[in-house]
């Protein structure tokens, strides 16, 4: 008998590690040996992701950004993953990944000139191995895909040398698992054994359509058709994350192929500034998964467990304020784009056509200018 | 006449009526239904006609598109909303290739009454991919209609004769003037022909979309300083009304075209080819065009001065009127 | 623990009712209740659709049409798929289904103008429930899907009244599995629980490429990632795949959502008449896959097993000729497109400017031919 | 000068040479491994380069162009065969939304150096969606370069250009003539610049890719008649090269524009609503376009007449010369 079917389950098993509860439990398969130390350290992570999310909020109320994708709930997910990764590893992230841009060493204003419209991106992916932040559901898992298509090409991948091997972390969303685009990166990877590990944050929402419009078996399942190994994760759990993806992203820079990672969370949130969730689902909901907020589990295991510092809280508390105030005064800062930027950055080698509308818009733009001065 | 409603609310109750008319009239689309879509165009229509005909689909605009197609087939007509404009192209092949081949393929044997609406255009601080203008695109492929309205009383009649249209047609919603407000006409133009906005002699501006509503406002700058505009509204980009355009340019010999979408390859270039060929014993200057540049979209802090305005038309009909 | 990998399985169970030496074989899950006459029936729709092709290839060379698609190999699979249908189910094809067109009553000369260059494709999918031809891969699997959505609507599932209940049978290819297109038909399938039906035709090898390019595990694994069920049949076995198709129609119909089948079969000819397999593939693979030929262990069934009138086999053979003739005959026959036709068949209602393109395309046709008579 | 070879063998020349000079070029595709591509493009370079350097991939375009895109980013330089015309479009977001848009969105701090191969246009006696022109869509796309060969020595030369160029640019190989034969020359045009194929004084016909040759057949016609037919091979679509467009026009007042893609917001759309803008006093007729009809490509029996041809080409240049 051949046949196949996976059965709905209603709550299957997620990897835990640290419970909503502050309780650290151990996994057979996930050993992660940490100190309290690199807790504490997620755990400031988490508070100024955190922090730089409640001030990007305040800016779009204020009219400094035309919108923001929050990422409230989603910390531990971004956190655990984006901690995960060796410098030299890449990772491509769609549009509320700001805790990985944070893990990168991505200055959070960097990634505001987007939501503010004084860029559409406009930094180097080079720079912190972190790509520009991609709106079209989906796309940016088959560049994760050729990415490392382009790693077994270099030879940087089950060589053995750490410095060398490198993989590839890919971000969408639960929504994005029904695009073609993510279905046809799984084809590839799985074809091509590839260095790349699939995280997807199922926040259990795409705007306004709960996860079971997209899928009717968890999402971690649908590696399997693909013939590649899934798991799901607490997403609310930043030590599950940490590890789970950890250990994802060695076997592929080991060679071993790609990886489906469901990190089970929850999107706090409106979608974006402009949404309106009360249309579409209960307070009561958010409620529950306030149970299980990503960060104080930790505090709660930290408050119990650690030697840390007396100051500790309070100086991750001041050191938060003191972002908030980087990036509420940097926001503001951001510099216009100029005329010529469209124009530009078009083409490495600009035709004379896109030099003569680019002058025509610029010497316009002087002359409104100059009108207003007048 | 009646009161004034927003085009918001005059596409509601299009489609509104279009299912009150037509039980085979289902809506299909992402957040369509509780939501009633990021616009709000489609609010309350799942509370009053249900899940089976008002579809929160999965977020995959092929699978959006090529579903559609089967319900067609299947004695369906679908209305398919696209979310924003920058997010139509991964439905592009099951449009250009199924939806607008179908027809011929079957010898004229299948009909595939579906409409694809997209809210289109700039102008409200969006972030990249949300105020594209793709309508060059289908305006090029045969088989495809493709309309745009300008004003809520059009938005509530062009949307209803494009779901009753047996043939598919791609609707243009202008996204930044779904508040702005106006009466509903008794009854209305047929839906490929273009209309005459403002009558004028010097000079004709043609506009669809967001554009008429800034190409009026110029001829009103521009009668100021004694220039006597006439605005066309094209409202029908595929197939093109080319009697009431030459007519007015036989009238006016000046013609612009204005448009947000990219120059090059777009709408105006047809517009443009045609009215050079149609009427070139007419033409008193060159047809012009006042578009978006050929440059990606630009970040929100730009579009205000990137898309076409009053003081760029103005700019075009004294150049136009210099020849 | 909740990871899932299926490991690759080099030869997995297929069902298989008759094996390729004539053996009628029990599956436990796939009881066939069929006489020897009906073997025989299925017998003669192999032996034709066969003779079509064979036909169809040789018109081909005679230069009567463009290209053809040969089925060549894929009949058992066609035909099991084919007359387990119902007349009120719907069948999508791709290009090759010319199996299952038959099935469905389809004059085989309805379907030479595509290759011919008379038409593309020319007929009306109500007319057999058989829907035109698709060339662009994959895009036909969700016209299937959402024709299937029509038929929930209207209220044609799972109502118990076998004239009433209708499933919906999607063809494609190995290839085709990698498309964008046919996993989002997965998803919206599966989603919305959908009576359809798809039939993959693995006849390992998508032009020059061999499904190991496209998938590393059995690609009726591929549904339990989107929470289906899938199975493998021997695509060689007429009765398997009469059996497996009318099980999973009949779920389908009785709304226990969709079904995948794979059909393990082979493309024993060339990808079409245009191609030259000996570039990729060895001779020896073709050799093999002869001994499994899907008519041949129909016969020896037959030959051993059932009490057929003396002359039933040159019966069916004089058939053959006849149909082969009808072919022959009926292609060159098929009448040219006229000039209008284009336009005239663009739209339901035809805009001025259409019919203005369409006068003058007509005219000047008119003119050349003028001038040549002259 | 050296032997005449084919185009096909011309554009494998011109691959191999660039794979030759840098190892970052990778080709992606369908049967382009063992087989060669359909059309044997590709013939023998997996085996000389290895599968990592020549890969056969799934059977996916949207796959094709995003992984390409990857690539790129990582540092390669992908070439990537689109197998025919009509299936470019499961890739077409990949390509308008990423592949045109990447430069302009990291600002300028990502180069996108993608070539898309794709074998265009009819005449070749082929099925549904294997005889398309779709330049057009990719010619409205800013962030894209667009370009088409007409002959062997500009398909060797003009493949190594778009190779090597840091933008992105779509190639339309016209797959008719990818039999015929030519010498090579020993350097190339800029990739960007139009070509005067035949010099002329009475009436210019611009035209690229397959129709050139047609054009030029249509000239040597013509002379017959005593008319002086001036060709020009546009090469690069996007963007135009205006400046030898308009010395052209400048000296023989008329244009004919000539391509087999649908005529309805198309390339020759562009080059009219141009020209006419750009020498509106020059010209003595109306910009004239012969070009494939707005329908779905017709069945193969009809497509000889459906497609321009030398008999229209000349009724045209006729037209012209008439006003
Ligand atoms: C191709 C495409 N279609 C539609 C959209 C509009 N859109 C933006 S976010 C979103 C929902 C995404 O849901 P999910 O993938 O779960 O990610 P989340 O926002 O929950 O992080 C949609 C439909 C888009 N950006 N791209
Ligand atoms: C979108 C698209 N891309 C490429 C092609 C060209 N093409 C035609 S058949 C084929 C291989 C299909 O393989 P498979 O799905 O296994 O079906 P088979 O031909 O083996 O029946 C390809 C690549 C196409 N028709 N459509
Ligand atoms: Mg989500
Ligand atoms: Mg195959």
């Amino acid at each position: 008998m051949s046949e196949h079917v996976n059965a709905v389950q209603p709550e299957p098993d997620m990897i835990q590690l640290l419970t909503p509860e502050g309780q650290r439990v151990e996994h057979p398969d996930y050993p992660l040996d940490i100190t309290d130390d690199e807790i504490a350290a997620l755990y400031r992570d988490l508070v100024l992701v955190r922090r730089i999310d409640t001030e990007a909020i305040a800016l779009q109320r204020q009219g400094e950004l035309g919108l923001w994708a929050s990422l409230l709930g989603q910390e531990a997910a971004q956190i655990g993953a984006g901690r995960a990764l060796r410098p030299h590893d890449m990772a491509f992230p769609s549009y509320r990944e700001h805790g990985v841009a944070w893990c990168r060493g991505v200055d959070p204003l960097t990634l505001l000139g987007l939501f503010r419209g004084t860029n559409l991106g406009g930094f180097s992916p080079y720079e912190h191995n972190f790509n520009l932040y991609t709106i079209v559901i989906g796309a940016q898992t088959l560049h994760a895909t050729g990415y490392a298509m382009g790693v077994v090409r270099d030879g940087a991948v089950g060589t053995g040398d750490p410095d060398r091997d490198t993989a590839v972390l890919a971000f969408f969303g639960d929504g994005a698992s029904s695009q073609g685009d993510v279905n046809e990166s799984f084809v590839f990877a799985a074809a091509g054994n590839l260095p790349v590990v699939f995280f997807c944050q199922n926040n259990q929402w795409a705007i306004s359509e709960p996860v079971e419009r997209q899928s009717r078996i968890p999402l971690f399942q649908r590696a399997s058709g693909f013939g590649f190994p899934g798991v799901r994760i607490d997403g609310n759990d930043v030590l599950a994350s940490l590890a789970v993806t950890r250990k994802a992203l060695d076997d592929a820079r080991n060679a071993q192929g790609p990886r489906l990672i469901e990190a089970f969370t929850y999107r706090m949130n409106a979608h974006t500034t402009s949404d309106d969730p009360t249309r579409y689902r209960l307070g009561a909901e958010t409620e529950t998964w306030k149970l299980r907020d990503p960060i104080a589990r930790v505090k709660a295991y930290l408050v119990r467990n650690a030697q840390l510092p007396v100051d500790f809280f309070d100086d991750v508390e001041a050191e938060s304020l003191r972002l908030a105030e980087h990036v509420r005064i940097g926001c503001r800062a951001l510099p216009n784009p100029t005329p010529a930027s469209p124009f530009d950055a078009l083409f490495v080698d600009m035709p004379d056509e896109v030099r003569e509308q680019r002058d025509e818009f610029v010497e316009f733009v002087a002359s409104i200018e100059e009108a207003a001065e007048v | 006449m009646s009161e004034k409603i927003t085009m918001a609310k005059a596409l509601n109750n299009g489609l509104r009526k279009s299912m009150e008319d037509d039980p085979k009239v289902v809506i299909m689309g992402e957040d369509v239904g509780k939501l009633g879509g990021v616009f709000r165009i489609t609010d309350g229509l799942q509370k009053d006609f249900g899940e089976d005909r008002v579809i929160d689909t999965p977020l995959a605009e092929s699978g959006i598109i090529g579903t559609a197609v089967g319900l067609a087939i299947r004695g369906y007509r679908p209305v398919c909303e696209i979310q924003f404009d920058g997010f139509v192209f991964p439905g592009f092949d099951q449009i250009v290739s199924q939806v607008a081949k179908m027809h011929t393929r079957s010898a004229g044997l299948v009909r595939i009454p579906i409409t694809i609406r997209i809210p289109f255009g700039g102008g409200i601080g969006a972030v990249e991919h949300h105020s594209e203008s793709p309508e060059s695109y289908f305006a090029h492929a045969p088989g495809l209609k493709v309309v745009s309205c300008s004003n809520p009383s059009d938005a509530y009649w062009m949307i209803q004769q494009s779901i009753r249209s047996d043939d598919p047609v791609i609707f243009f919603e202008p996204k930044r003037r779904y508040w702005s407000k106006g009466e509903i006409e008794d009854a209305p133009l047929p839906l490929h022909r273009a209309r005459v906005a403002r009558a004028g002699t010097d000079v004709t501006v043609a506009a669809y979309g967001p554009m008429v509503t800034t190409a009026l406002e110029a001829a009103t700058v521009a009668a100021d300083e004694g220039r006597d505009v006439e605005v066309l509204d094209l409202r029908s980009l595929s197939p093109l009304d080319m009697p009431t355009i030459l007519e007015s340019v036989q009238k006016t010999g000046r013609l612009i075209v204005v448009h947000e979408a990219w120059r090059s390859v777009s709408v105006s270039s047809e517009v443009a080819a045609r009215v050079q060929e149609q009427a070139f014993y007419a033409l008193e200057a060159p047809v012009l065009r006042v578009t978006g540049y050929d440059t990606q979209y630009p970040p929100s802090r730009l579009e205000e001065e990137w898309l076409p305005n009053v003081d760029r038309i103005l700019d075009a009909v004294d150049r136009s009127l210099s020849y």
